[in-house]
């Protein structure tokens, strides 16, 4: 069976979800979507040391293998299985967290739809994740998009549905262009195997259609991915999403469009061809700057604590990108730890706030008045998570920072180390408001009685991935160490 | 429509032709246009023609949600559930030459997924006819 | 020849781009729906065109057929079978969207529903 | 000879699509622009007839023709069918639309040759195996229809992803659209609405 380890990583959600709907009760279909994620996440540690230890692990589904392209491949190698990785960790996390979460916020006989939705929802990402056909990963983009436009819609309140349809269109136009891409690149070579690609297109440099299929794929992953200026449907959607969706959403969805693009870059067009495109890492470079500086001052603006999280993922999505367009071993090493940090980090501050919501009812900041003494377990987890996210040392998140500072610190481009710095400040003041609410701030007048402790069935899954975003800071050798191996096979050194 | 007798006598002759061309599609796929997808929609069709004419409640007593929703993920399950059954055999996902010996594995196996998109094809289809009708009346 | 070609490419250009305005530029949400559509079909004809061969037939290799046919490519047709179901899946959960939209908002006009918001 | 006329035939069949598409952005009736958006389809559906493609022309018939106007129809009779819109032209938006357009004939401009059967798209070792190798008694598969066999066997796992959008679809429609009522009995008023205006 291990030899098929690949195709179930995929394939067990992927099954799953038409298991949820004729299981039909919640409690079975919780245990069912929890069995199932435990072992997409079992089998990532797997194929992990699997890649660890003898090098990238390919299958060929049908058994198609010759010649190359025929039929679909699938391909892991340490970047993809490191995502994958992080994804199914979140999504086992979420998927514990969700059964006690959603009693608040969704009728109990919808519970089988969110669960398929979800399980499809991992399914197209982790496929997103270790195909190597480029039309399989539109088709598994579409998968996972389609099913968190149905996962955000089943909001409490009606703006989520309008972030949903908001989010629908610009989705669907993103895919749309990464379609043009793909459909160019095939008119050109006849192929659509990426190891394929890899080896033709850098005898198409000068072709002007295939610079326009680079432009067009970038534009579309960078819509799904909420680059600023495109990120515009990013912050209703996770505001509005049930908590455990935009907790899943916010640690996965667009660090896997951001993969889907590291791997266009530099596992499809190839280094060679993207060498001789100078503009687009500066593109990259120019983009993440506002994203960075206006991401974390919006964060700051906010009252509304989902959409104040949601802000500062888009600054942080302007640290992955920085990294991407620096193109160095260093500076993409520093985004591929930034991915895994970020994705652990930032889903344990929106499961944390799920345990606000689902006690209080509101993500306000005005609410959290005096809560820490009231919530100590939940408050302690957005501050650790919350330090994190800011960079503190001997968290994740200092670990990352420092890479991508490193990264910067060349003659060309050390004034972006001072953006990373003022930014980090930026986050240290959008958490403090939160601690200082929390912590130090009397209970406000009005407030009848005590608000209780979250449930253990939302406090475990956040604390899982808050003491593992502690470990990963300070045992770094998965997080960075690998990360650095897999920036170095992918940029080549 | 439900009082016109042309109209239902038309419909009574209509669609069981509509599901036999169905059943053509689904199975001519090797050799000309057609598939599980195509089958799926004209049998789909075959049921709205049913729902226009007779009303939606007389075609829900037919083919009821339930059993709908059922049959769509029971597609799925069946195309995965190929792919899986290969993988059992100890071959790669979906390669259909572990079902047979060599070119009747490969009928076997398109056989069998054709027959699961035409499920969920025709299901989905006939489910989302439904929602959207019944919304549409309700005001 | 050739600028007959790309005038068919350009039509097909225009095709998008009017719905791709549609989408971005109407305030209803059907039409953008619609433009959704516009958008998404004109790429499939990008993707059919270059699998053509002029002269060639449908690529259905019967024993019956003359051996010095020429066959269309075979791939661009599956991979937008792919696509256009993918597209009508799109289409119904927006549809879907719109109709709850519109029990909640009363509006199915963009520019409506953000005053509602603010 | 011939050529040139499949050439018109296409430019004839874009001509009127254009007319329709244009028609509908401009029409302020959405049933009537429904109904043109269908006529589109059928349009797109006869030009991938022209193209070969026969596969996808039933498709595209069935599906954008038929089940995508349907389901826009049966929105329209819920939501109703008149817009508000006083201008049609938009300036950010034009400027952004010609944008992509610039990029798009940018991208168009050295493409292989249309039609021609020496492009590596027709040469390639992946097109040639589905044409030569899979059909035929000896062959991979040993159906005519090379469509179907690279659908369902070749590339049969992107069609399982095909068959997951379309459950993916009716999950969220289901979801929307209140589809768990229990079986009967209670009347057709979904639970959901009262919900929605409620908070």
């Amino acid at each position: 069976m291990s030899a098929h380890l690949l195709i179930l990583l995929v394939v067990i959600p992927l099954f799953s979800a038409p298991l949820c709907i004729l299981l039909r009760r919640s409690r079975l279909v919780w245990l069912l979507s929890s069995l199932s994620t435990g072992a997409c996440l079992l089998i990532s540690i797997l194929l992990l040391q699997q890649v660890y230890r003898s090098g990238t692990v390919t299958y060929m589904l049908g058994g198609w293998s010759t010649p190359l392209g025929i039929g679909i491949e699938y391909r892991l190698d340490l970047f993809a299985a490191l995502v994958a990785l992080f994804v199914s960790l979140v999504g086992f996390a979420v998927a514990l967290y969700s059964y006690t979460s959603l009693q608040k916020e969704l009728p109990r006989h919808k519970h089988p739809l969110f669960a398929a939705a979800y399980l499809l929802c991992l399914a197209g990402l982790l496929g997103i994740t270790v195909t190597a056909d480029v039309f399989n990963l539109f088709v598994f983009l579409e998968i996972s998009s389609l099913s968190s436009y149905a996962l955000i819609s089943m909001g409490r309140d009606r703006a989520a549905l309008l972030a949903s349809f908001r989010y629908l269109i610009m989705g669907t136009i993103g895919a749309t262009f990464l379609l043009i891409g793909i459909g160019l690149i095939y008119s050109h070579t006849g192929t659509l195997n990426m190891s394929a690609l890899q080896k033709v297109l850098p005898a198409l440099t000068g072709k002007a259609s295939i610079q326009a299929s680079l432009a067009f794929i970038m534009l579309g992953l960078a819509i799904k991915s909420a680059l600023f200026p495109l990120h515009l449907w990013l912050p209703s959607a996770y505001t509005h999403a049930p908590s455990a969706v935009s907790a899943f959403l916010a640690g996965t969805a667009t660090k896997v469009s951001i993969y889907a693009l590291a791997r266009f870059i530099y596992s499809v067009f190839g280094k060679p061809f993207v060498i001789t495109q100078e503009h687009i890492g500066i593109a990259l470079i120019t983009l993440s700057i506002p994203a960075m500086l206006l991401g974390s001052m919006l964060a700051i603006k906010q009252q509304n604590l989902k959409r104040m999280l949601a802000y500062s993922s888009i600054a942080q999505i302007g640290y992955l990108f920085l990294g991407l367009g620096l193109s160095t071993v260093a500076s993409v090493g520093a985004t591929i730890t930034h991915l895994f940090n970020h994705a652990l980090i930032k889903s344990a501050l929106f499961l944390s706030l799920g345990c606000i919501v689902y006690r209080t009812g509101k993500a306000e900041i005005s609410s959290l008045s005096g809560l820490a003494r009231q919530m100590p377990w939940t408050m302690a987890a957005f501050t650790v998570a919350g330090l994190g996210l800011i960079g503190i040392p001997l968290t994740a998140g200092f670990i990352s920072k420092w890479a991508l500072i490193r990264a910067t610190l060349t003659p060309d481009y050390w004034p972006l180390a001072v953006v990373i710095l003022i930014t980090s400040l930026l986050a240290v003041v959008y958490i403090w408001r939160v601690i200082e609410a929390a912590y130090f701030q009397p209970p406000a007048p009005g407030s009848t009685g005590r608000t209780a402790e979250a449930p253990l069935g939302l406090l475990v899954p956040t604390w899982l991935l808050v003491l593992l975003s502690l470990y990963f800071g300070i045992q770094t050798t998965v997080n960075f160490g690998i990360a650095v191996k897999a920036a170095t096979a992918l940029v080549g050194g | 429509m439900k009082h016109h007798l042309v109209l239902r006598v038309v419909a009574k002759l209509l669609i069981p032709s509509i599901l036999l061309f169905a059943l053509y599609t689904q199975f001519h796929g090797d050799y000309g246009p057609g598939g599980g997808f195509q089958a799926g929609v004209i049998y789909a069709a075959g049921f709205i023609l049913h729902a226009l004419v007779f009303g939606l409640e007389s075609t829900k007593k037919i083919m009821p949600l339930w059993l709908l929703k059922i049959l769509s993920a029971l597609g799925v399950m069946v195309y995965a559930g190929t792919g899986l059954t290969s993988l059992l055999l100890g071959r790669p996902f979906l390669d259909y030459y572990a079902l047979a010996e060599g070119v009747h594995g490969q009928e076997l196996g398109i056989m069998l997924v054709e027959l699961g998109v035409g499920f969920t094809v025709s299901s989905v289809m006939l489910i989302l006819f439904y929602l959207f009708a019944d919304q549409g009346t309700e005001e | 020849m050739k600028i007959l070609y790309l005038f068919n490419y350009w039509i097909v250009i225009v095709i998008m781009l009017a719905g791709l305005y549609a989408v971005i530029a109407s305030s209803n949400l059907v039409k953008k729906i619609a433009g959704l559509s516009i958008f998404q079909a004109s790429v499939f004809i990008l993707y059919i065109s270059s699998g053509k061969i002029l002269g060639g037939t449908a690529p259905i290799v019967d024993s019956s057929v003359p051996a010095d046919v020429v066959f269309s490519n075979p791939l661009p047709h599956v991979l937008i079978l792919t696509a256009i179901v993918v597209g009508v899946a799109t289409t119904a959960v927006g549809a879907a969207l719109i109709i709850r939209i519109h029990r909640a908002y009363g509006s199915i006009e963009e520019n409506e529903i953000l005053e509602y918001e603010e | 000879m011939s050529q040139t006329v499949v050439s018109l035939a296409i430019s004839f069949l874009l001509g009127l699509m254009l007319l329709s598409v244009f028609a509908v952005i401009a029409m302020r009736n959405l049933f009537a622009a429904i109904i043109l958006l269908g006529i589109y389809s059928l349009l797109a559906a006869a030009l991938f007839m022209t193209l070969d493609a026969v596969d996808v022309a039933f498709t595209e018939a069935a599906v954008g023709a038929g089940i995508s106007t349907i389901l826009i129809l049966a929105t329209l009779l819920h939501v109703g069918h008149d817009t508000k819109a006083k201008k049609i032209i938009k300036p950010a938006p034009l400027l952004l639309v010609l944008a992509v357009g610039a990029l798009l004939v940018y991208g168009t401009l050295d493409l292989p040759e249309f039609g021609n059967a020496q492009n590596r798209v027709h040469q390639s070792e992946i097109t040639r195996h589905y044409l030569e190798k899979s059909p035929g008694k000896n062959g991979e598969i040993g159906i005519p229809n090379v469509v179907t066999s690279i659908l369902a066997s070749y590339r049969g796992y992107d069609t399982l992803g095909e068959v997951t959008v379309v459950f993916c679809a009716a999950i969220g429609v289901m979801s929307l659209l209140g589809g768990l009522r229990k079986k009967k009995k209670q009347t057709t008023v979904s639970n959901d609405s009262t919900t929605d205006s409620a908070s």
